[in-house]
């Protein structure tokens, strides 16, 4: 292949070349659709046609040979067509009702479940953790396979009040956007940063790396003889940052790195205007390979939410209809100095009115 | 080393469950040193917690600045198979639909050149091509070029926009979500290869205010479809769905409506639509009986982004509502008014949304030429510190 | 008298002497209260005792000529008890109803008409201005006796749909409290300050002068030989807060001082929470002796409420259903960037989700 | 000069319309050369569009660094008057309840010795007496103290404490604001009027949620009377209010609470306590069918003040609970931790509310002994910069 011209600046393949005849006939006309039986959506057009889709878990991390089994499954069954979601999931494209069940089938036995559809718990966006990452404080794909497979039940059901959404990300840099998730699962670092002072001067800018901190606690220092840095301990609040524009600042530490859980984020404008997720819980140990301690209380989470919470109701309306102080009652999870923000806005965080419940 | 199988008796235990294991992916291709390798270094990683990456200099294709993450085993002597394993990012096709015959040429590619192991997707969205060495980037990106495929943003540049599926499978999308995604990759191929900017700068495309793609939340640019004019409703669906008994059309619709705009008299449903904030839940709630009016766009808002640095971000309202017509010149515009602006003023490292903040939303708008409307606020100001400068009183005079 | 020894720290006398015999025995046993009419309250004990208040309105500043005229007022109606309220009206307390009206014609007679209870306009907490203090923009007293002068008919009825709050402070210091009304007027100085470098070093502490000023402006300067300060003009927002430190520092200005409007602020904790003011118009002229673009202003923003709000509805509550974009529309009023705000925590104030009315 | 009476066409339009003038309570004492200089100086304030007041060295009384307003005539040839016109603060009775054997002393008192203008009252709450000079201070002190009345607070000190009529005159006065307030201005007779804080500390207290003396805006500390039970509801009343048609009890009551925790079915109305916020709407309503609950206190918040200089703030939540008992030791203890760590790390003119957001307020709960509890914030926080410090893994350890 490689023989022929150069090519650059092509962009992406034109997506009708992967569209199903179906979707080309109606695309744009769809008029409803239907959520029949977890994991399986059927969108009807104005024409009468029907579209049916149905989505299987992956663990996104995917061997070339599953994309291949995945790609047998879409010749026997979709004509060759299926598409991905923007959670990670696989969706085989269906023409014809009654090759359902034989697909769903397969894809079980081969591990893939299907799920994830209506009031369900769909897949979690994450990261690269250990697997890629040189600034996790934790990996990935384990804490989201653990608890994946407690919440199990949560994917191949449609039993929430409403649709859960649940992300994680290794590192406060977010890649996967756990700022907004309805539970987010987030690695932190808990210690400042080891400076190798003999590599920085050869690694580092000095000045982008003392602007770097949000803090401003990163201070130029000559140390034996050589430029470096000095970090005001008090001011550094482990964000990593200096790590990521300068390698000779370690941030990461087998003892102190661990996990902390948000709640209460929301992306849709449904009902409720979207909004970020609250700390719940600041700080648990990192306990690979099953992470127990973490698994737990997302699960007890889950429990409690899906126990209280109106039907239509996420996460996050949910916690503003009881309240805060219900939500910690209700959940027994301990409220310390460290839920009470402290960065530029925290202000606005405090509660300013005598509008309590006693 | 590589030769004989490692043994990863804490990776195993990632293997039992009924969810999709990442290491069952990793074991299919046990066979390979590189997987030897990187199976190793995990298993390392889950005994010490401790990651074993690091970064180094960057790495690329020719040409390009984006693209390729550059990654280095910080134990080399001991995983030599992954000293260099490089993610290479590919721009997935709009949308996220795929035919099996391009799937397999690139399952191909990547098990010959790379290490056989994916992301279908990355957060942002493209196709993650895990772990390969510098001297193989070339040859891959060639051979995927020959496919159709390029490679996706990295670095200070565009990144890969995304967009749901839209029209193509959904009767919600309020403009052509496909179109557009593919019309603005297109149209910045040099912006998203080559990082010119401050830092990155994200597109995503949603088709209507559901925002299946988080845009509102993980987008230097969120384009939300929206409507202008009534719901359309089919009567007699929603009296199906209250005969159904599935749903209380007073408790469920109504009661949750944010304006309470809308009044069932158990038999008609009245929707007061200028009231409506197109919020979607209605709509959501009864997908056979309501569906989005007819006069159709998209609300352009701006600026989110995680806490690096100065605080995570969501977008704000920038254009309250526009249509979304190929060529899409004004929205064009406005972007690269934006980006001229950004890219002059903009400090290292400063996303789109903080400099916003930095310089205020009013100059902003000034400077690239849009009229401030009260949709862009939540409030007006409560404090009293307005730098009103000289025009004031020209103003007055 | 002042021969009998100094006496300090006695604080004021105790409240017990002043209360009348009606509320010395029904103390803390009201069983509840009505407005039969416009400025008269009548609380109702569980012993079955009442109490009359009538509630005259007052310029605030009172000679004490007016102070004995309500002296005898009490003692002619009320076994000598009479009371003040927080916003500076005057109330009668009587046991008689029979005498009400006869008081309420000596009131009004003397020019202090009685109301300003339940869904009214009440009197207009204000400052000082021209007639004491240094620092003001515009004068206080001429400012809420034009305004009242027209917004009269509200204060002597109750047909507005809640309370309406009006509050005036005549520069950014506040002392009028405008940062949480429903309708605030507030002085506004627009132009940097003059700095009078010749008594600058002997008047003021430069280390305090430099740490006034909230956005970091000024900066020390030699001039003409002498320590004194430069002002970055570009940061000055004009507050006045250097001037409260440093007279030497002239920000009064005759030709460039002015008047905003805010509005849907709030204070109670009833139905929703407390607010602040939000500005909706940032400058109107300086006109005194009766400064009418204020006056239409604020008569105008009375109206407009009045005429959309629902019941039991504050300008806040108002405002927050039908959303600014539309208060902006119904209003009439210009939205300009000076109205998007620009100060630490603007990010906040931006509208960051898709729910709007088209 | 201040013989001939002076021209004030300006001033004179005020004298005009139905409210009560100003103009026309100075020229009550037109005859006065004091008032004659005052009247000219403001006309001309009038004329120019600007005040003639500047302020000069501190004046008081001794002993006390508070109570007086130095004030001085910046046209002093022209208004030798007014040169001097200071203020003096006296503080008010609780509740502002006075006889008017007390008042017409007071009157006396200032006729003879300063200007005779008064505000009845400040809005801190002071007796304001407007206008005199240096050499009138001390006398004048000590025949206000001769009848029982002392000065109030000015500059860095405890300012004036102010309280609503409270139980004296309101049925929903949920603790006793008069003897509070009257407490703890005793208490701090010190603090009020020898300034030696960072800056000014303001209290108000409010009987009830309604907060009718804007404890929540205007007061360092903010005293808000609540309870903790059931509402005490009259049915039949409410059946009254229900049937005289006044007011829709379904639409101008339950659906305006704002956590919807009443129902009405045309008969009764319920009312789940427990979820109730003590907005005191309802009561509000409909004062002769319900009354706040029978265990009641109050809730403590801190923090508020105008914008100077980090912009302004509302009081937040300090206890959530607690009983209004003299000698209300415990809120005495609290006050003097705070006081303690305030004037010790409080910057030059920084108000405890600000201090508390630049410490951080979970540090500064820890400083005085106080455990954080979730009612004290809207919501906690959003993002992770967690300043965890040693304590964490001590703790786990
Ligand atoms: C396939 C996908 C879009 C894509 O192009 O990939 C998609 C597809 C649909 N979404 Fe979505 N949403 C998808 C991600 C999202 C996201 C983004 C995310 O999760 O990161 C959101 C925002 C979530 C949030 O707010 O945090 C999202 C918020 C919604 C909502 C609003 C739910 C709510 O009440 O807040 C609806 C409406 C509903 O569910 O009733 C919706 C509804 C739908 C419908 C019913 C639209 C339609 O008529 O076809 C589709 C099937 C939903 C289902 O799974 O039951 N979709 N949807 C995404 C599937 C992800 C997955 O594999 O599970
Ligand atoms: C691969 C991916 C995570 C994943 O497993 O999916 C990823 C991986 C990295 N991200 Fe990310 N980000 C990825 C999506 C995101 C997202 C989500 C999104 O785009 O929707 C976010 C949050 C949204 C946003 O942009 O703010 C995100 C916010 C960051 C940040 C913080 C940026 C900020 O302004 O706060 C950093 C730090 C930086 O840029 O230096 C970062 C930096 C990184 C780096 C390059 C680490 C570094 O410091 O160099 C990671 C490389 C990992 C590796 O070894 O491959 N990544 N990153 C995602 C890109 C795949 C793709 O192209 O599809
Ligand atoms: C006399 C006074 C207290 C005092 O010790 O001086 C007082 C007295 C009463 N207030 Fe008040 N309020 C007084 C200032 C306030 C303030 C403070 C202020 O205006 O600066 C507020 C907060 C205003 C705000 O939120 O901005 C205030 C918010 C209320 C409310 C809540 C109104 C609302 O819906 O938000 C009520 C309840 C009601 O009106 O139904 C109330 C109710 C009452 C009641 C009915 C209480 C009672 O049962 O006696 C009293 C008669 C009200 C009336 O005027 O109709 N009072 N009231 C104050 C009279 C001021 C005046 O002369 O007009
Ligand atoms: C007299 C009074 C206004 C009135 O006409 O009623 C007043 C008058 C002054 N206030 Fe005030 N404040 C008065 C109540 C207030 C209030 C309202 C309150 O206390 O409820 C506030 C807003 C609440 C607060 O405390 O934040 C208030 C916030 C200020 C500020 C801004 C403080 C801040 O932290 O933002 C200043 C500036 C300063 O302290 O340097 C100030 C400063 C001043 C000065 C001393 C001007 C100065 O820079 O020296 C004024 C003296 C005027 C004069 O010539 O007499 N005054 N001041 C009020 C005191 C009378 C009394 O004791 O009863
Ligand atoms: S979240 Fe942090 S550690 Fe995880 S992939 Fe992103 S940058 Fe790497
Ligand atoms: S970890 Fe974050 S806070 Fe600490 S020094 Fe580095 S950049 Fe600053
Ligand atoms: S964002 Fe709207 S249009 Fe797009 S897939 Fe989701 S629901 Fe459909
Ligand atoms: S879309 Fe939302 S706001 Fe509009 S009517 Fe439906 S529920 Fe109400
Ligand atoms: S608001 Fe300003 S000008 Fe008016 S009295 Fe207070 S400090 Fe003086
Ligand atoms: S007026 Fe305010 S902003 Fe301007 S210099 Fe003085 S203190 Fe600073
Ligand atoms: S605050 Fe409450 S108790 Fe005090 S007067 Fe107002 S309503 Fe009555
Ligand atoms: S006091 Fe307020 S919150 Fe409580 S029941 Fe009445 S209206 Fe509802």
């Amino acid at each position: 292949m490689s023989a022929s011209p150069r090519k650059t600046d092509i962009g992406p393949p034109h997506y009708e070349q992967f569209l199903p005849p179906v979707i080309k006939k109606n695309y744009g006309k769809w008029l409803y659709h239907e959520n029949p039986r977890p994991g399986v959506l059927v969108h009807v057009a104005e024409s009468g046609d029907k579209l049916y889709s149905v989505r299987a878990a992956t663990p996104r991390i995917l061997n070339v040979k599953s994309i291949r089994l995945f790609a047998d499954l879409a010749d026997k069954y979709c004509g060759g067509h299926l598409r991905f979601t923007s959670r990670n999931n696989v969706e085989f494209l269906l023409t014809d009702e009654s090759k359902i069940d034989a697909l769903i089938q397969e894809l079980h036995a081969l591990g893939y479940p299907v799920g994830g559809t209506g009031n369900a718990i769909s897949a979690i966006v994450h990261t690269q953790g250990w697997v890629h990452c040189h600034s996790a404080a934790t990996d990935a794909s384990g804490v989201v396979k653990s608890l994946m497979d407690e919440l199990y039940p949560h994917f191949v059901n449609m039993h929430l009040p409403a649709k859960l959404r649940i992300a994680f990300a290794c590192c406060l840099n977010m890649c996967g956007a756990v700022h907004c998730s309805d539970i987010a699962i987030l690695g932190v670092h808990t210690r400042v940063p080891d400076v190798d002072h003999v590599n920085l001067p050869k690694m580092c800018e000095l000045p982008t790396l003392i602007a770097s901190c949000p803090t401003g606690a990163i201070r130029p220092a000559t140390v034996n003889g050589a430029q470096s840095i000095h970090i005001e301990e008090h001011l550094c609040m482990y964000c990593g940052n200096c790590f990521t524009v300068c390698p000779a600042v370690k941030i990461n530490n087998a003892k102190t790195d661990g996990l902390s859980i948000w709640v209460g984020g929301k992306v849709s404008n449904a009902r409720t205007e979207p909004k970020f997720s609250k700390l719940v819980i600041p700080f648990l140990p990192n306990t690979p390979p099953r992470w127990p301690e973490t698994v737990e209380a997302v699960k007890h989470l889950v429990e409690v939410y899906a126990a209280n919470a109106r039907k239509y109701e996420r996460m996050s309306e949910w916690v503003e209809r009881i309240g805060w102080p219900r939500f910690f009652k209700l959940t027994g999870l301990p409220f310390t100095k460290y839920h009470i923000d402290d960065f530029t806005h925290a202000g606005e965080t405090y509660k300013r009115s005598a509008q309590l419940k006693h | 080393m590589s030769e004989k199988k490692r043994e990863t008796p804490l990776l195993d235990e990632l293997e039992k469950g009924p969810w999709p294991s990442f290491v069952t992916e990793l074991k299919k291709s046990a066979e390979t040193p590189v997987i030897q390798d990187l199976l190793g270094q995990l298993e390392r990683s889950y005994e010490e917690h401790l990651g074993h990456w690091k970064h180094g200099g960057i790495v690329g294709v020719m040409g390009y600045g984006g693209g390729v993450i550059g990654r280095y085993s910080d134990l080399p002597e001991e995983f030599p198979n992954i000293a260099h394993f490089h993610t290479m990012r590919v721009n997935q096709p709009a949308g996220w639909f795929y035919t099996s015959d391009a799937l397999r040429k690139i399952a191909d590619i990547w098990e010959a050149r790379g290490s056989g192991i994916t992301n279908m997707h990355g957060s942002t969205g493209d196709i993650i091509l895990l772990g390969t060495t510098t001297d193989q980037l070339e040859p891959i990106f060639s051979e995927l070029t020959n496919i159709g495929f390029d490679l996706g943003g990295s670095g200070s540049d565009m990144r890969t926009p995304s967009a749901c599926c839209g029209p193509a499978r959904c009767e919600w999308a309020c403009y052509d979500t496909l179109a557009a995604v593919y019309d603005f990759t297109q149209t910045y191929q040099d912006e998203l290869h080559r990082p010119a900017f401050p830092y990155k700068y994200k597109l995503k495309f949603a088709g209507c205010p559901n925002d299946c793609v988080a845009s509102v939340a993980r987008a230097d640019m969120s384009f939300i479809g929206t409507w202008k004019d009534e719901i359309q409703m089919d009567a007699d669906q929603v009296r199906q769905y209250a005969a159904s008994g599935r749903i209380d059309i007073q408790k469920d619709v109504c009661e949750r409506c944010p304006t309470q705009c809308m009044s069932w008299d158990g038999n008609n449903l009245a929707i007061d639509n200028g009231e409506c904030v197109k919020c979607m839940h209605c709509i959501n709630v009864m997908p056979k009986a309501l569906r989005p009016g007819k006069e159709r766009g998209c609300t352009i808002l701006i600026g989110s982004k995680a806490p690096i640095m100065g605080g995570a971000l969501l977008s704000s309202v920038f254009v309250p509502f526009i249509e979304m017509e190929p060529p899409y010149e004004d929205i064009k515009e406005l972007i690269n008014a934006i980006w001229d602006l950004w890219g002059e003023h903009g400090k290292n490292r400063e996303r789109v949304g903080e400099f916003i903040q930095r310089v205020g939303l009013g100059n902003f708008l000034e400077q690239i030429g849009l009229e401030p409307v009260p949709e862009m606020i939540a409030y007006p100001r409560t404090n009293p510190y307005i730098f009103f400068g000289e025009e004031l009183h020209e103003k007055q005079a």
